[in-house]
């Protein structure tokens, strides 16, 4: 099965390329069973860093909403998971990674299930890594695309066209989505790049999550006589765990996106991933005290994730300094990004358009600035940022719609009222505390 | 002096102590009750047991008013709390002998 | 028998418990409660859209009392609980016509 | 109409509103509450320090009656809540003046 | 110290005869030193991730039962863990693996304490890590028994008395019980296979938490004039939190028990680990929305860690389509035993005997259909789990009763209702917060 | 470069000394690239343990405090982890390894800034890691001196005053007490042993801690009339996450510091670590039993601590019985100095000073008394603590105070009283909770 093989080789032609250009790049395309161990080791290693993120956005998205609405929230969060895996093995992978394509280089798909070959348990496959190595790693990611529209959509939308959306957009959008580039697509023939995801992974669920907050409208009471209420969430200390999990994953996210435990690579990626993150608190702290005059804690977390999420793009081809640049501006961005969007009416309870959208832009057009690599421009990265967003926002906007139009896609305004706790699921997420109802 | 004691929706809460304050009321006390009466609660469901949350959360005003103010106050809740579905609750007055304002010592209606 | 119902600042509740105590009352039931009256609530920022919570925490406490308690009570609860600040708040006495304890059935005063 | 307002064990609270419920009293409203009177509280230690908790949770229940349903109401109130073990709580009985329905403006008894 | 090294051999002689049908077992007795690190390296992680199961079951159980048990729940899994380790390092671990049984093949014990020998430290002792990897790794599993126990047993047990349980149950009786498999005894030599536990772990902690469950009765006012009264649990968000990190390290139990970082075994079994975990998680959906017309969170998480529980036997023997098949029976059967013991009134509050019990022996069963290694046979499989269920049932109740005769097991009804929190530790686990007290 | 790379080794020539003497102690200076790989993967993984430490911190110290204030301290937390990061990647790193000295052995510097030199990926540079990796490792730890301090000074200093104390301490102060040791310093030369710092790290920020406490005063209410009144933390599974993820992180904190992935040392080191750990929480709950009649969970939760602050000075130089010892003794003292400290009208709520101070201490002293490593002697070690404890005590207590008469160090009583979360942030940690204001 060298087909299986060659499809995927595309994805690290570019890379490897990039590896000669490194002095440490001693690894070739043969490597002994010891070093394809060790690098099988670490993406297994990255593989549950980036599975532990589905508890980050379980708790930051249930902490920065009421506490009425909890019960559902993490309900979604593990039905997205489960879902997650089981569509990419049954068809996600296969598309993402169609080897041949089908139509253009725009969709191709490989066929149904997962199946190793011969050569999938060997370095033949990849030097980095077994087939299921490739498989669960890649499975993880693709739930995570799923679970930031999540908290954009919160606290109004049924459970069941929840649900059908998200297996449809990532069971099919994203992969086909995500093939354009990482698949060996017309994009990556292009010279667009982005190393771990903040086009692949985290715009594709900021352009849902903004249909879905076009499509549902703002929660009741959200805008109210042209003035923004808000609508505080319930636990900071859940919030906080969500972020510094989510940090934690990212770890994993752009650290196994190296594909090899490369030593060079991987602790470049961890160096520029934490600063990023680090210098995106300040940001988004300067930005808050100096435009809130009271520093927020909410915006400070989601201007460490503003960080993660712009450098995700240019993890190991930026350097250290412009990585604290990347992180900072997305910090200030992401607080920018808040504020206008409420301006807008746009009712984004976690801030995740502002996270994963914006701050997913601003880091794939980043590497166009900041990229040590001649070969990534900015104009490539424009075309990649406005290509993703006009198909996947269009996909979304079209299943939201439909859904709309079908099943109904927000509960009654009792139901909202009451919380959705009790209305989809006829639980309460904290028994026994006294819990305010407004 | 009288108390005038209402058990509202929570979510009017905001509109009934602007009425309120409209009316002439100066101060309030409200407190997170649950109240059982026409209103049904919800069915919920426990790892498979089915059991009814009787109770439906309220809240309770507490407004002391001078006498000519009961009346005014009264019809303020009651504008301001009423949905017209049941469970929009109660307007309960009834006398009080003496209101001290603990800062001041201040009597009767002008400690209010 | 009188109901004497104090709204006070919470950080003040156990200094008014011993003054009520001292007095010779023997029961009270507290309870949390928000305030709305001069002392002004305080603003917070979430998100960047500001906003005043209006309300601030009070402590309520109802002691039932024989009526040749209701002076003594009354005065302790304003001395313990008077910081000299706005919002120290008020104590309100209202008649009470009878009084059950619920273990024995002893009744009136004897119930208190 | 009488307000009857009695403070009661958390863990009788169901069987007391089916004992009001058999009794005729068709609303009331709880409040979650802490008592203080002859029922010790515990002692807790933390971190090294040993300190007393002096309030033990009770419930507070309230129901606006009509005249003639103070006694039943009464009686079936302390026939629920009675343990026999110190704590049980109070009934207290109350006038109450006026009542109104939010919803439909009813008034008096209609009211309840 | 050639018999420390002998005793151990028993464990993967099954193990490397597997590895050797599958292409990619290219490693032997003998292996480099760069080969021995990266192996003893994953073991280490694995141990680690083992070690967050314990936290993971410390927010599960709180999360599931009331507020005022909480600091008694959590203060149980801090003791157990501690308890765990220290026993296992004076007699767990040389009864586990005793080398030569003394009695049969049912007993045996290699001394007191901790002693690598000369080659305890290099790949002489195994290829796949150190004595002390070996001994840690296993350490924390041992642990893991006791807290299943400690959810089905919360909210009405003395702290001292489940403390000298635990003692017991730890230092003695799961040692004993592992050393028919994994410690190479009779068992093991019949042909039995439960390759990280669902048997040796699960159940035996399941068994222990059906005795004691059984001994104790249930809690007040849980089963009241034939009817289920349900006793919701304090907070949704803690459980959760419980969960994932379960799952997280389940990649270190399961994952770990290859006892190699060996790459096409160690990712087969991250992939049929998350998948049966999924599966789990929609089997346990569809039957609770089906059966209860709501879907049930705290079922779902239950399902997840039954479809865990479930592919844990065969996580490295069984295909990938297998793994969502045992995944997804196993979320049904424990919603399907949730509320069969809520009939038979057996109280146990957080689902620990259907999911570490039932799942555990469907688990077991499932290697002897599902196998791709003709070796195992269902009749094995069965007789392993009667076996243990037999041993570790009496050996359990024996000890809960002697502690009922001796020191008492139940709190009386008072502090049963005022809680344990108050009435074991004179602690409250909520500072400031109002809740309800009933 | 090659100064870049001499810098550093001082730090190991103690260590690799230490490994001749283990028979495990096969790689010397040249290693294979596979066992550098694998080497400096297992230094990455230790690293994102450090740093989900942070997290730890972030749960321990709010749990332990009032509600009121609980968004101030996970604003702290956050912002610390960001502030450690990028002053260490811009003077830290630098002053902790100045390569050559420029007052004595006591002070140097290499410049500001992170640059790798030629060597700095490769394994001439170190063969554990690469000079990215060193970076990340080092910076992860630094962070946590201050997070130390935070706790301790919890609930009443002034938010803008904390950061400015974070800043200069870490950026400054704990680099420099570093060089000392790690840095190739005089203490070094010594023969001074702290392998992976009980003093260096813990004890540094327990001074500092200390320091605060004085300077600030204990909280209003906190003693009264000559007696402790209590204030009881607001969440005890709040707590218990803390303890449970600093455990976890503890095995990258101990294990990261072999500085490579060496099978002998670190498995040893994890043994130690775990016993030492689990032997603090025996400890401190037969103390915690014994003069408290009941078992405090707080108290357990900071035995465990206890034990993995001692056992990190010497956790690769120790016996496994020794490690028991080491952690039993802690899990007593900690208790004790809880104790004394509130007697002292110290008033530190999370504890701070006991566990990372004065068990800090403890274990140093302990490396004199249980080393296997005839040249670790009692005088040298208390030498050390001493040192450490004028230059760090001295050190913060003028910060502290020059910030006092400066900014101002405390809010003032109503902020106080209102929680610093509406004082300082303008926001609620717990949005509809009912929470008493007291
Ligand atoms: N007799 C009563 N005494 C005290 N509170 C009452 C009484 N009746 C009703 N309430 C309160 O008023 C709330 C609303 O009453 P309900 O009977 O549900 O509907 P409606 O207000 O439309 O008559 C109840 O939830 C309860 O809190
Ligand atoms: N008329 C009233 N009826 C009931 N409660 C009142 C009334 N006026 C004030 N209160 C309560 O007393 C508290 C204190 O009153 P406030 O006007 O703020 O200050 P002060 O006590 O100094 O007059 C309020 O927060 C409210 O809870
Ligand atoms: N005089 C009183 N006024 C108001 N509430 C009271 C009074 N006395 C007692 N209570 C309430 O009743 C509860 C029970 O009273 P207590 O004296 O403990 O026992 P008993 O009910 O057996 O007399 C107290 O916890 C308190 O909440």
């Amino acid at each position: 099965m060298t087909n299986t093989l060659s499809r995927r080789v595309g994805r690290y032609a570019l890379l490897l390329l990039g590896l000669v250009l490194l002095p440490s790049a001693a690894f070739a395309q043969e490597v002994s069973q010891e070093m394809f161990t060790v690098n099988n080791t670490w993406m297994l290693v990255a593989t549950f860093l980036v599975f532990i993120m589905h508890l980050g956005f379980a708790a930051l998205e249930s902490g920065l909403t009421r506490a009425k609405n909890t019960v559902n929230i993490l309900f979604k969060n593990t039905a997205i998971i489960a879902i997650g895996l089981l569509t990419y093995a049954i068809v996600g992978f296969n598309l993402m990674y169609p080897g041949d394509f089908s139509l253009g280089e725009f969709f191709g798909f490989a066929g149904f299930g997962l199946d190793p070959g011969a050569e999938g348990n060997t370095s033949a496959y990849n030097p980095g890594y077994t087939y299921y190595t490739d498989f669960i790693f890649q499975g993880m990611f693709a739930a995570t695309a799923a679970t930031i529209v999540s908290g954009a959509v919160a606290e109004r939308i049924k459970l069941g066209s929840f649900l059908v959306f998200t297996t449809l957009y990532v069971a099919v959008i994203y992969p086909i989505a995500g093939s354009w580039k990482w698949g060996a697509g017309w994009l990556d023939q292009m010279g667009f790049y982005d190393f771990a995801g903040s086009t692949l992974v985290h715009s594709v669920g900021g352009w849902a999550a903004l249909a879905g907050v076009i499509v549902l409208g703002p929660r009741l009471g959200k805008y109210v006589d042209g003035k923004v209420r808000p609508v505080a969430g319930h636990s900071m200390p859940l919030a906080t765990i969500g972020v510094f999990l989510l940090w934690l994953g990212w770890y994993g996210f752009n650290g196994g996106s190296v594909l090899s435990a490369d030593p060079a690579l991987v602790s470049l990626v961890f160096v520029t991933t934490s600063l990023a993150a680090a210098a995106g608190v300040i940001g988004a702290m300067a930005a808050s005290w100096g435009l809130q005059h009271k520093p927020d804690l909410s915006m400070v977390l989601n201007g460490s994730l503003a960080g993660l999420v712009g450098i995700t793009a240019g993890a190991d081809t930026v350097g250290v300094a412009s990585a604290v640049v990347i992180g900072l501006v997305a910090g200030v961005i992401v607080v920018g990004s808040v504020l206008l969007l409420d301006r807008a009416k746009l009712d984004d309870p976690v801030g995740a358009i502002s996270v994963h959208l914006v701050c997913g832009m601003w880091g794939t057009l980043a590497v166009g600035i900041f990229s040590t690599n001649p070969e990534h421009a900015f104009l490539t990265q424009l075309i990649g940022v406005l290509a993703y967003g006009v198909f996947c926002f269009i996909a979304a906007f079209v299943i939201f719609f439909a859904l709309k139009a079908s099943l109904g896609l927000r509960v009654d305004a009792e139901e909202e009222r009451l919380g959705l706790d009790v209305g989809e699921h006829g639980m309460e997420a904290y028994g026994g505390f006294q819990i305010t109802q407004a | 002096m009288k108390l005038i004691s209402a058990i509202i929706k929570p979510h009017v809460l905001d509109d009934v102590r602007d009425g309120l304050a409209k009316a002439g009321v100066q101060g309030l006390t409200v407190t997170e009750v649950k109240g059982f009466g026409r209103q049904k609660g919800h069915t919920e469901v426990y790892r498979g047991a089915e059991y009814t949350v009787d109770f439906v959360p309220k809240a309770k005003i507490e407004a002391v008013v001078a006498d000519d103010l009961v009346e005014a106050a009264s019809n303020a809740i009651t504008q301001a709390a009423r949905t017209g579905s049941i469970g929009d609750g109660k307007v309960f007055v009834s006398d009080v002998g003496q209101a001290v304002r603990i800062r001041t010592g201040e009597l009767g209606d002008d400690a209010l």
